[in-house]
């Protein structure tokens, strides 16, 4: 089973950091809906081949503080994770702004089962 | 009668010009300078057509001129004091000394000398100035109005500007006509002056300095001209120009001392046409109203510099002298054509231009063959008639679009269809052929055969000089499809852009009779030989055709029916551009969807390849080596 | 006479421009497989040219999403006529597998008309020289010319 | 200095898929690139709500079509994780043979598109010529040239008969010869390097940093491969990562090239000790007795020399040979639902492919996450691109070998 | 510099490789994955293969003993053969035609509900 | 005169023929060359059969106009050079075509045939000095710029300026578009240009400049034949291997960059024409 490690929304930039300092790299981050109202969000870095896996687990409409100004390499994933369960990220260094993949046809956060407003935040 | 044609096309401006300077009504100028450009005109072909003449005036002239002489060296050394400029100071100072001892010391019996002598160079001199400067001076009513209004000047400034417009004809045609070498220095003296007024017009502070550096490039050639004057009295005995071309023959063979008063005036005929390392006045000048530039560039001003070239070019023919001016031409030539390719300043691409084109007239006089000979005079007459009109081109769009950056200008042809179309010609009959800057330059590569390097610059010149020209021309066309907005545009700016586009076309379907009835001749006085026979209109030398006629009537029919399938297009099959399927027309602009849902407009600019050609680099090296060339060339002959 | 000849010529030169319509690429490497020298369609005059101004035939591999269904779109008509569509692939011709996937429209006729359909995920090379040769035929008809 | 503003897909020649970029460009000279991504996006990550847990094998496998095989390897090993399967041996050497194999094509379609990115059509023709012996032994043995469909969660659906093996050698050695034969070309040929040299230069900092994958990595230094972790056979195959420094395209052609050549050992080492066995997990299938010894480099050597025979094959419309096929497959019989987490890495031919899978215990996985290679490999190619000449975007954009369906799945 | 000469006047002068279909056609692959054909005859409409495909393009009515499947939207992966318990379902070598248009293989079977219905009925 | 006349109308109808023709070989050997079966040898004439026949597309008149002067201009050169004309003259009304297809592309608001457009404009800058230093060593042999010299000479010109026609060669690869110097628009779909200078030009349009472009390969091949003008046998070898070594060197190079184009066009041009002037001095 993955073992994961606990993450708090205030942590996330400073762990980024650290991970970033230490050498890990970022892999990528999951998202994934869970209960009625909050998301998981699952940070994966991965050094010399072994990873590690950071579980956010935030309620719905949060912004989360973006770490692509550490991994410019989170920029697309951020985006994309905002195009389909509606997170908001703080502080994208190029934001797509929900229009990543989709166009206005599909704008309603296909992966949501709940319903989170199309917030411009 | 030959007496008042001389009177009416070298004192008449001279007295206008006074008139003008203390006239404040505007119509009665208008009036006056209509009336002036028509007799000026009328005049010089009847010059023309009255053929060679030699002219003694009263001698009172004579003293005139002198004090002439003076009266110009003391208001330059004014200036140079007044601007505390050191070189200016010590070559006028250099000047007056010299003139002193020339006129005082050394040439015995003024007035001896024939003043005034013309033949057919001069008077296709005459007629080029004459004309092409009276449509610039005309256009120039219509221009300096608006250039005022845009300025918001309080005090219109008109009268002092066209005070030194009509005195600059008058003095290029004193120019051209002159036999006696004092005359003619005093005219090139005149243009000098008239030229550091006209760049300093507009007063500002980048026209001051621009004039002050047109000033003393110009008083070194002066002063060149006039050491040149000393030396060659010395070592001819006369300052008689017939008297020199007669006797051409006979200093070739005594050789050497010749040289160096040849090398004087010819290098003095460099800086008036702006050669590397003095091309720097001329672009600078750009800063003068249109007018200005137009006539410094096209009919006056530089013309006068390869004039002399040309002029003096049968007394060093065949010498090493000659060989290094060739060489010489080629290279300003080629690194001009560079400089201009590295331009988006649509003015600055027409100077660097003229000084190449200038450079290739004075290349043509180095190569000194017959045919070369042919090809610098009908490059002097195509290149005025062509080179005016841009000017006048690029004056007018600069008014109605505000810039002169070729990159405004992309699809001026919606905005300005006449004036896009009149500069369209003129571009191409500057780069294309059937027209005669391009059979000007084909005889001028046949003729080179035989100098390898020379050819060799030649070769990599034109080919630049089609890249700044065609793209030029092309984004001109980049509109959408539809009818053009109609352009309105004062009679006395149409005018002269009309007639200039419609002379450059006519005059070179008349090129053969040009030929025949005007440079052959004066070919054939000189070098004993015509270049070329023309049969059916076709020049042949033996060793190359060139057909005129065929090619006209050929083109122009590929042209008509080319024009007439281009009628057909109809709105239904215009298609935006291709975007790579993402094309999108908003307002009428061509672009595409871009990056987060965002229309884009699409946006192209020219290559100016600031790696190659960028100005500040490569006008550094050009320099370096064309003053290496001109000291070469003057040591050159001491060894 | 001279109009004989052009169709002779529309028969013999039909220049393809390929566009991937959101394909997975299997589709596309096989259309790709059919320019290199096992395939060579060339044979056919076919040229892939890549600029929907200049070609013919417009092969379309994928299924048709939201975001690329105006640039198909726009493509079609870009082509000047006398034009033909070929939808290639499961995807091309329905959707596929991704037929219910949220972002996907479906086939491409959902957008432009198509001349030929070629099944297959991916079509072989052979089915899609088979879907060209199809298309020709169906011009052959339509200009009255017979085989 | 005037600027032109280009866009650049999504659709255009030298782009197979669809990506736009906004160029800017002064001189030829690209100052800006800003991507617009989503031509290609399907969603269908989402489809695993509507299709089973074995359904979603064939939607994994349509992510791209290129390296089908590998995206359907990492789903099944996340699967089998999730649910305990313990895959056979000889399904493990055949899913290495199939990957492989497809390693093989991906490269030589990458060579070949490469080599039209800088306008070297006859290489890109040679290189495609080659491939399609690839291609042939892929359909003779799948039953399929480009989507397999060879996995099952347990194992493998397909078997390899002895004289298929040997065939597959056969048609390798005469693909290795062809592909050595073009090395002269690709690698040393003086208007190649031209385009390639010092081209879209990714430092070893860099590379690194903005998460850069596979060759890309490779490429600029990094000895780092999925493979290495062992996954499928490559636990007992063992396996060394192909380097290359400069970071530039010329290096990741370099490592792609000589890649090509690795995994053909490969494939022959995996066919030398293809163990016997089941294909698939079975109930009732007991597991074979020979336990895994890991590959000694000497007898890496002697097989690699046994096949460097000397033969010119052409392919012609003869019909293909008729093998015979294995007979007897054991279809997979996997009992329970997946109900869990589980993350896998595998090594595609653009780099490492993670998935990330969570099932709740239903016949429907809860969420399939599929990190690509090119997502990763994306953030890398925007900073490469500003500075870059015009001609040479389709290089640097072809150098990271650009897989948009799998990007934007 | 011109490394590439010699692959290039070797194909020259040698034959092309070029297979000339459709003049001449190579045929593919025992065990290809072709076109999925279905003995209707055998099916008992007995629907894993509906359930089991993977592009859900397989339509079948028990009631009316119907068998229909999408042709243009299988992916011809061949798992509805795999699964089919009568085996009534096999795929043959050759890919599918083209078309000019939407195509469904629709066939007509004997319900076998019918069976059961006879024995209700004796 | 009534000759030259006879012989320019042949040349204007059986040029483009010929050029056809030859184009459908080069496309025939080019496939041979990677491999492959190839088109038919009329292929050429097919597509622009077709394409004559396509609906008009443009993105403005302009296009339509530079189009056509393209193809007469192109026609003339050829006619001029088989009616025995001056060297130079040919050259200077070729490039009044190639300025015109520059305009034409400068004229569509489409940064791809702008970006072609000023791409050609630089090939043009390469290849135009070449030209004319070859014809300057051509009249330097013949002491004539007329073609009509050229067959009056006793000895093939090859001898005496056998680096020329190297020199003629580059000009050549660059003015037909061939790799290296495929760079403003190439003839194959796969480029960063996507058909550069073509990219507007559709239909009837390009069917025009197709037909220019036949006229220009027989230019450019009569140009190569003038080096053999002894005999007819030895112009056509000479042509007809000149043609494989240009279709064979556009199979074995990549596309190279305008930069590397200009540098090594003007150098290289420069370099031999020296050394070959040289040493015919020293003859
Ligand atoms: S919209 Fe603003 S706040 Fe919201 S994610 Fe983007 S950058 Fe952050
Ligand atoms: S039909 Fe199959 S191979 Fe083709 S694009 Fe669709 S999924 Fe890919
Ligand atoms: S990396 Fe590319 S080739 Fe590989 S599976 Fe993904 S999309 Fe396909
Ligand atoms: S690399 Fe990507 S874009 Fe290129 S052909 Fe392969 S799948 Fe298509
Ligand atoms: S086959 Fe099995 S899983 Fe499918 S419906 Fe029947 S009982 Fe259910
Ligand atoms: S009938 Fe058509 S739409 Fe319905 S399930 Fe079958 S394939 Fe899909
Ligand atoms: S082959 Fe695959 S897609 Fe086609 S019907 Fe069978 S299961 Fe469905
Ligand atoms: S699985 Fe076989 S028997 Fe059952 S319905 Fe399908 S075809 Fe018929």
């Amino acid at each position: 089973m993955l073992e994961t490690i606990p993450l708090s929304l205030e942590a996330v930039r400073d762990i980024a950091k650290e991970c970033f300092d230490e050498g890990w790299r970022l892999v990528t981050m999951s998202a994934n809906q869970v209960g009625e109202d909050s998301f998981d969000i699952l940070y994966h870095y991965d050094k010399d081949l072994t990873m590690k896996h950071y579980r956010l687990t935030i309620p719905k409409e949060t912004v989360v503080p973006s770490i692509s100004p550490v991994y410019f390499a989170a920029l697309l994933v951020e985006n994309e994770i905002r195009d389909q369960f509606g997170v908001c990220f703080s502080d994208i260094v190029l934001d797509f702004a929900g229009a990543l993949y989709l166009e206005e046809e599909v704008r309603a956060m296909p992966f949501c089962k709940v319903s989170v407003a199309q917030k411009q935040c | 009668m030959l007496d008042t044609l001389v009177f009416a096309t070298v004192l008449l401006p001279f007295l206008v010009a006074a008139v003008l300077l203390v006239l404040r009504e505007q119509n009665v100028r208008k009036v006056i300078l209509v009336a002036t450009a028509g007799v000026l005109v009328l005049a010089s072909l009847a010059m023309l057509r009255g053929g060679a003449f030699i002219l003694s005036p009263a001698p009172l002239y004579d003293s005139l001129v002198t004090l002439g002489d003076f009266v110009i060296l003391l208001v330059v050394l004014f200036v140079g004091i007044k601007r505390r400029n050191q070189i200016i100071i010590w070559l006028t100072a250099a000047q007056i000394l010299g003139l002193v001892w020339l006129d005082f010391f050394m040439v015995e019996g003024h007035g001896t000398t024939p003043a005034f002598f013309a033949d057919d160079l001069s008077l296709i001199m005459v007629c080029i100035i004459s004309i092409v400067g009276s449509l610039i001076a005309v256009y120039g009513i219509g221009y300096m109005k608006e250039h005022e209004e845009h300025l918001h000047l309080a005090k219109s400034k008109q009268p002092r500007f066209f005070f030194f417009i009509v005195l600059f004809l008058g003095a290029m045609n004193g120019l051209v006509l002159a036999n006696n070498l004092l005359w003619m220095y005093f005219f090139w003296e005149c243009t000098t002056l008239c030229s550091f007024m006209l760049i300093g017009h507009d007063d500002t502070e980048i026209a001051r300095k621009n004039a002050e550096r047109a000033l003393w490039m110009n008083v070194l050639g002066g002063t060149a001209f006039l050491f040149g004057l000393i030396i060659l009295q010395k070592v001819a005995g006369t300052l008689s120009l017939a008297d020199i071309l007669a006797r051409g023959p006979e200093f070739a063979v005594a050789g050497g001392a010749i040289l160096i008063p040849m090398f004087l005036l010819v290098f003095a005929g460099m800086t008036k046409a702006a050669q590397a390392p003095f091309q720097s006045w001329l672009t600078g000048a750009m800063v003068a109203p249109t007018p200005v530039s137009a006539l410094l560039h096209s009919s006056t001003m530089v013309k006068a510099g390869v004039y002399i070239i040309v002029r003096l070019a049968p007394i060093y023919a065949g010498t090493y002298l000659s060989n290094f001016i060739a060489l010489f031409g080629a290279f300003v030539f080629l690194a001009t054509a560079a400089l201009a390719a590295g331009q988006s300043n649509g003015k600055k691409v027409l100077a660097y231009s003229t000084i190449s084109n200038l450079a290739l007239i004075i290349a043509c006089a180095g190569i000194n063959t017959p045919a070369a000979i042919t090809a610098a005079i009908l490059l002097i007459i195509f290149h005025a008639i062509s080179k005016a009109l841009l000017f006048l081109c690029v004056g007018a769009i600069e008014q109605k679009i505000g810039s002169r950056d070729i990159e405004d200008m992309r699809g001026l042809y919606a905005r300005m269809p006449r004036t896009a179309i009149i500069t369209i010609i003129g571009v191409i009959t500057m780069m294309l052929p059937p027209f005669g800057m391009l059979m000007a330059k084909w005889m001028a590569i046949e003729s080179a055969q035989g100098q390898f390097l020379v050819m060799i610059m030649l070769a990599l010149g034109s080919g630049l000089t089609v890249l700044f020209w065609c793209r030029w021309a092309g984004i001109l066309l980049a509109t959408p499809f539809g009818k053009p907005q109609p352009e309105a545009q004062a009679c006395s700016v149409r005018l002269p852009l009309v007639i200039l586009a419609a002379m450059a076309v006519l005059v070179s379907l008349a090129s053969p009779f040009v030929y025949n009835g005007l440079v052959a001749p004066v070919v054939a006085m000189y070098y004993k030989a015509a270049a070329y026979t023309t049969s059916y209109g076709n020049f042949d030398s033996g060793s190359g055709v060139f057909i005129v006629y065929p090619l006209f009537v050929l083109l122009g029919l590929g042209l008509y029916f080319a024009v007439k399938q281009s009628r057909k297009v109809t709105a239904a099959q215009i298609s935006a551009p291709y975007m790579c399927g993402e094309q999108q027309t908003v307002d009428g602009k061509a672009g595409f969807l871009g990056p987060l849902g965002q229309h884009v407009a699409a946006a192209s600019g020219n290559y100016y390849l600031e790696q190659f050609f960028g100005e500040a680099m490569l006008s550094k090296w050009i320099n370096v080596v064309a003053l290496a060339v001109l000291v070469i060339m003057l040591f050159g002959g001491a060894l | 006479m001279l109009g004989n000849m052009i169709n002779k010529g529309r028969i013999k030169s039909p220049w393809v421009v390929h566009f991937d319509c959101g394909s997975c690429n299997g589709c596309d490497i096989e259309v790709l497989a059919c320019l290199t020298p096992i395939y060579d369609i060339e044979r056919f005059g076919i040229i892939n040219v890549g600029n929907p101004k200049h070609a013919d035939v417009l092969l379309v591999t994928g299924t048709v999403n939201q975001r690329n269904k105006h640039v198909l779109k726009n493509i079609y008509d870009q082509m000047p006529g006398p034009k033909a569509v070929i939808a290639i692939g499961a995807c091309g011709c329905t959707g596929g597998v991704f037929r219910e996937a949220y972002n996907v429209v479906g086939g491409v006729d959902k957008v432009i008309p198509v001349d030929v359909y070629v099944p297959g995920c991916p079509a072989r090379p052979e089915a899609i020289i088979d879907g060209v040769v199809a298309a020709l035929e169906k011009v052959k008809t339509l200009l009255g010319m017979t085989a | 200095m005037a600027r032109t503003i280009l866009p650049f897909g999504p659709q255009h020649p030298v782009l197979p898929e669809p990506l736009h970029l906004k160029l800017t460009i002064e001189d030829e000279t690209v100052v800006e690139a800003l991507p617009t991504l989503g031509y290609v996006h399907r969603g269908l990550e989402k489809l695993c709500e509507v299709r089973d847990f074995n359904q979603m094998i064939q939607i994994v496998e349509r992510v791209c079509g290129i390296c089908s095989c590998l995206h359907a390897l990492c789903y099944c090993e996340g699967v089998e994780q999730i649910m305990g399967v313990e895959v056979p041996r000889r399904a493990k050497y055949l899913r290495t043979i199939w990957g492989e194999l497809h390693r093989i094509h991906s490269h030589l379609l990458w060579l070949g598109l490469f080599a039209d990115a800088f306008g070297f059509e006859s290489l890109f023709m040679q290189f495609w010529r080659v491939r399609e012996r690839v291609m042939d032994i892929m359909e003779a043995t799948c039953g399929n040239r480009v989507v397999v469909s060879v996995n099952v969660i347990g194992g493998v659906r397909r078997d390899l008969s002895p004289e298929q093996c040997q065939w597959i050698e056969e048609q390798l050695a005469v693909s290795e010869k062809e592909i050595k034969q073009l090395s002269d070309t690709i690698l040393s040929d003086y208007t190649v390097k031209k385009r390639t040299v010092g081209k879209g230069v990714l430092t070893k900092e860099q590379a690194y940093q903005l998460g850069a994958v596979g060759p890309m990595l490779r490429g600029s230094g990094w000895a780092q491969d999925a493979r290495q972790t062992g996954y499928a056979a490559f636990g007992e195959l063992g396996f060394d990562p192909i380097v290359e420094y400069d970071g530039d395209s010329y290096a990741r052609c370099a490592v792609r090239f000589r890649e090509t050549l690795q995994a053909i050992d490969i494939v022959r080492l995996a066919i030398a000790r293809l163990p016997a066995g089941e294909t698939a997990a079975n109930v009732s299938g007991a597991m074979e007795d020979d336990t895994p010894k890991p590959v000694s480099a000497g007898e890496r050597r002697d097989i690699m020399q046994a096949y460097n025979r000397d033969k010119r094959h052409r392919l012609a419309a003869a019909p293909p040979p008729n093998l015979d096929l294995p007979a007897g497959l054991v279809a997979a019989k996997v009992k329970g639902k997946p109900d869990g987490e589980a993350v896998t890495r595998v090594e595609q031919p653009r780099g490492e492919l993670m998935y990330y899978l969570k099932g709740n215990g239903s016949k429907n996985m809860e969420r399939v996450r599929i990190r690509t290679p090119t997502f990763a490999n994306i953030p890398p190619l925007l900073a490469m691109l500003p500075g870059c000449e015009l001609a040479d975007v389709p290089v640097i954009v072809l150098s990271i070998d650009p897989c948009i369906s799998c990007t934007e799945r | 510099m011109f490394n590439m000469t010699k692959n290039v006047v070797t194909n020259l002068l040698t034959k092309s490789s070029t297979r000339l279909y459709p003049i001449a056609v190579r045929g593919h692959f025992e065990g290809f994955r072709g076109t999925l054909v279905c003995n209707i005859d055998e099916c008992i409409f007995c629907r894993t293969c509906m359930i089991k495909c993977p592009s859900q393009c397989i339509a079948v009515d028990n009631k009316a003993g119907t068998w229909a499947c999408d042709a243009m939207a299988c992916v011809y992966c061949g798992v509805c053969v795999d699964v089919c318990p009568t085996s009534c379902l096999s795929m043959t070598k050759e890919h599918r035609p083209v078309a000019t248009e939407q195509q469904t293989i629709f066939l007509q079977g004997v319900p076998k509900k019918k069976k059961k219905e006879e024995a209700a009925a004796e | 005169m009534i000759t030259k006349i006879v012989i320019a109308i042949l040349a204007l109808v059986l040029a483009p023929i010929a050029g056809a023709l030859i184009t459908g070989v080069d496309r025939r050997v080019t496939a041979w060359l990677q491999s492959r079966y190839g088109p038919p040898i009329l292929q050429p004439l097919y597509d622009v059969l077709k394409l004559l026949g396509k609906e008009p597309m443009v993105t403005n008149t302009w296009q339509a106009l530079c189009a056509y002067v393209y193809v007469v201009a192109a026609a003339l050169s050829v006619v001029l050079l088989f009616i025995g004309s001056d060297l130079l003259l040919i050259f200077f009304v070729l490039t009044v075509g190639a300025v015109f297809l520059v305009m034409g592309a400068l004229a569509s608001p489409s940064p791809y045939s702008q970006v072609g457009g000023q791409r050609e404009l630089l090939q043009m800058l390469a290849y135009e000095p070449l030209l004319i230093l070859v014809f300057a060593a051509i009249a330097m042999v013949t002491g004539s710029f007329k073609v009509s010299a050229v067959f009056e000479l006793s000895r093939p010109m090859l001898y005496d300026i056998p680096l020329m026609f190297i020199v003629l060669g580059y000009a050549l690869t660059i003015k037909l578009r061939k790799s290296p110097f495929d760079i403003s628009a190439c003839h194959h779909a796969h480029q960063e240009l996507v058909r550069g200078v073509y990219t507007e030009y559709s239909g009837p349009y390009l069917a025009m400049i197709e037909i220019a472009h036949w006229y220009e390969v027989i230019l450019v091949l009569g140009f190569c034949g003038l080096f053999w003008s002894t005999s007819v046998v030895g112009m056509i070898v000479l042509v007809a291997l000149t043609y494989l070594a240009e279709i064979i060197v556009d199979n074995v190079t990549a596309r190279l960059t305008w930069r590397w184009m200009l540098k090594s066009a003007v150098g290289m041009g420069v370099v031999l024409t020296i050394v070959n002037m040289l040493w015919l001095y020293a003859q």
